[in-house]
């Protein structure tokens, strides 16, 4: 159960990390000169949401 | 495997149980001594070493200015190696590191393709040992440059990013050392395992239970696995662009690694 | 808290549940446990193929990448030298033929120069001959006239005398008188002095 | 292109498009810290609740390590 549980909390962080970077990917292909400062905040996205799926995978070990 | 064969045995409703597959099945000892226990996946990576040292050799024997045939298309995968990765990822003098890199390549690549190969058809990358070998190479390697490079202590203080509040150094330095010494190879390690075992257990899925569905008595599961056996072909297709992809993605890690221990400053 | 540990290290390594995951020796651990067997195995192969590609491959084929650069960098000398060559044998080519038409201009040159001289010269030469020739005609008929006038002045003169001496019976042909009678009237009728007369009635 | 503005060149200075693999290890690098960080301090909670008999350090430190972890990352690479 708890596997089960995990596995659909992957879901959102997935839909985010893909979410984020096909922003980035859009934002670098109209504007290639913005990519010094759209990576960084796209990692910082990237980190948050991959945060949560690393918390998911630790809640299913702890419960 | 009790989860799986919950989930198959739970869409076909039969009389008789589907087992399906586990990880069990990876484990095929052919020949106990003992004191070692051979296995299939052994005797593939022989086959895999023997292969990948006759590719190198006939690849790069009697390396001329115009190639020829066999040299093109060797000359095409060391170049993806070569100017791809490790001199994407290494920097200037990348060329020390070029054995490594490549070798681990090739190994990886013909490991994971092990899986799609005719009458083998068993990948050794999909048994831990196999990855947690090359990751040790990795490991051995890129913190023996670390610390060649920086010194003993320089290599730590190294890894502590600048800009940093003094109070938070020690507890940033415990994070860092964990990455460095413990996260980074495990996640190398775990990453081509995971991709490998659970590439070919889909394909395990989905052709034993076609075999299943076939032998069954109702004729309307035998035309099921008429389904059943596609998808596995067309998982079959797709997991070689996974096995391509996961040898270039551990190549890359492992450059990766050794650059950034090369770097100069961070 | 070693207890724990204990507990737990013994768990990983030993039971997989019996299932034959693949751990330890006997594959009786947890899936990722490494096989003994396959951990040697798969270091030893790893071993060979690093060694064969640090040993054999590598070392030839930077080997052939710089001759490769060498040969395109010695190609592309080459290539400049054979275009500085080309560029040199076209700029005396066309030096030549800069040359060539200079020449040939200057001989067109020349003989429409020539053409012109000779044509003057020609034409001079015409027209030296034809007044050499107006002036000859000139002369002659100036010394045919003179001789016509010279001679019909005597036969006048004579005729004159003859008439005058059959007129007078006497011969008058006393020849310095007449002459100098007759060439005093002629003289006077030329300039005018006396008019002519009707002879007849 | 006046002096005064070296950064308008498409490439900021550094040579971050010379290669299709450069960044590509940048989500592999993520994650490896994004695990280091839990399970560093969880660990250590893990530990202090066992020298302790205590039950409440092992979440607190596995919360700690997540905010670590991407204080790190903002620290690596979310500088621009």
């Amino acid at each position: 159960m708890n596997l089960i549980g995990y596995g659909i909390a992957t879901i959102g962080p997935a839909l985010a990390i893909g979410l984020i970077f096909s922003a980035l990917i859009n934002s670098v292909a109209r504007q290639p000169e913005a990519k010094n400062v759209l990576q960084p905040l796209a990692i910082l996205g990237f980190a948050v949401a991959e945060a949560l799926a690393i918390l998911g995978f630790v809640l299913f070990f702890l419960a | 495997m009790s989860l799986s064969a919950a989930l198959t045995s739970g869409a076909v409703v039969t009389a008789d149980e589907f087992t399906g597959p586990s990880p069990a099945d990876f484990y095929q000892p052919m020949w106990d001594f003992g004191w070692i226990e051979i296995t299939r996946p052994m005797l593939v990576l022989v086959l895999v070493t023997i292969l990948a040292c006759w590719i190198m050799l006939a690849g790069s024997r009697n390396a001329s200015v115009v190639p020829s045939k066999g040299q093109f298309y060797f000359e095409q995968i060391y170049d993806f190696v070569r100017g791809g990765i490790a001199r994407d990822m290494i920097g200037p003098n990348y060329k020390k590191y070029l054995p490594l890199i490549f070798g681990l390549f090739l190994f990886v690549l013909l490991s994971n393709l092990m899986a799609s190969t005719p009458f083998v058809q068993n990948p050794p990358s999909a048994r831990i040992a196999v990855p947690i070998a090359a990751t040790a190479v990795v490991y051995i390697a890129y913190h023996y440059v670390g610390f060649k490079k920086h010194g003993f202590l320089g290599y730590f203080k190294f890894m502590v990013p600048a800009g940093l509040a003094p109070a938070m150094v020690p507890v940033i330095f415990l994070l860092e050392a964990a990455t460095f010494f413990l996260i980074r190879p495990l996640t190398l390690a775990l990453r081509l395992f995971g991709n490998m075992f659970a590439g070919h257990m889909l394909i395990l899925v989905f052709v034993l239970g076609g075999e299943f569905l076939l032998f069954h008595d109702n004729w309307l599961f035998k035309l099921f696995s008429v389904g059943a056996f596609g998808m596995g072909f067309l998982m079959q297709i797709f997991e070689i662009l996974i096995q391509a992809l996961q040898a270039y993605v551990f190549a890359l890690l492992a450059a990766s690694y050794i650059g950034t221990a090369e770097a100069d400053e961070h | 808290m070693l207890a724990h540990v204990t507990t737990l290290a013994g768990r990983l390594v030993a039971s997989g549940g019996g299932e034959g995951g693949g751990g330890g020796n006997d594959g009786t651990g947890l899936p990722i446990l490494p096989h003994t067997g396959e951990l040697i195995f798969g270091i030893i192969a790893i071993g060979i193929i690093l060694f064969v590609a640090w040993k054999k491959v590598v070392p030839a084929m930077e080997q052939m990448y710089a001759e490769r650069t060498a040969a395109i960098e010695g190609g592309m000398k080459q290539a400049e030298e054979a275009q500085a060559a080309a560029a040199a044998a076209k700029e005396q080519y066309e030096s030549q033929l800069a040359q060539a038409r200079a020449e040939a201009s200057q001989i067109r040159e020349n003989a429409r120069a020539e053409g012109a001289q000779i044509v003057a010269e020609m034409r001079e030469q015409a027209n030296a001959e034809a007044g050499r020739i107006t002036e000859n005609a000139t002369k002659q008929i100036a010394a045919e006239r003179q001789q016509a006038s010279a001679s019909l002045r005597s036969e006048v003169g004579r005729l004159s005398t003859d008439l005058a001496s059959k007129i007078v019976g006497e011969s008058l042909h006393d020849e310095v008188r007449s002459k100098g009678t007759v060439d005093r009237f002629l003289a006077e009728l030329e300039s005018g002095q006396i008019r002519p007369e009707k002879v007849g009635n | 292109m006046s002096p005064a503005s070296p950064n308008l060149t498409p490439s900021g200075g550094k040579d971050e498009r010379s290669g299709f693999s450069r960044g590509s290890d940048l989500a592999a690098q993520i994650v490896s810290y994004l695990i280091a960080g839990p399970l560093t301090f969880g660990a250590i909670g893990w530990g202090l609740d066992a020298l302790l008999s205590t039950h409440f350090l092992r979440p607190i430190g596995i919360i700690v390590g997540v905010a670590l972890s991407m204080y790190v990352i903002w620290l690596r690479y979310g500088r621009p």
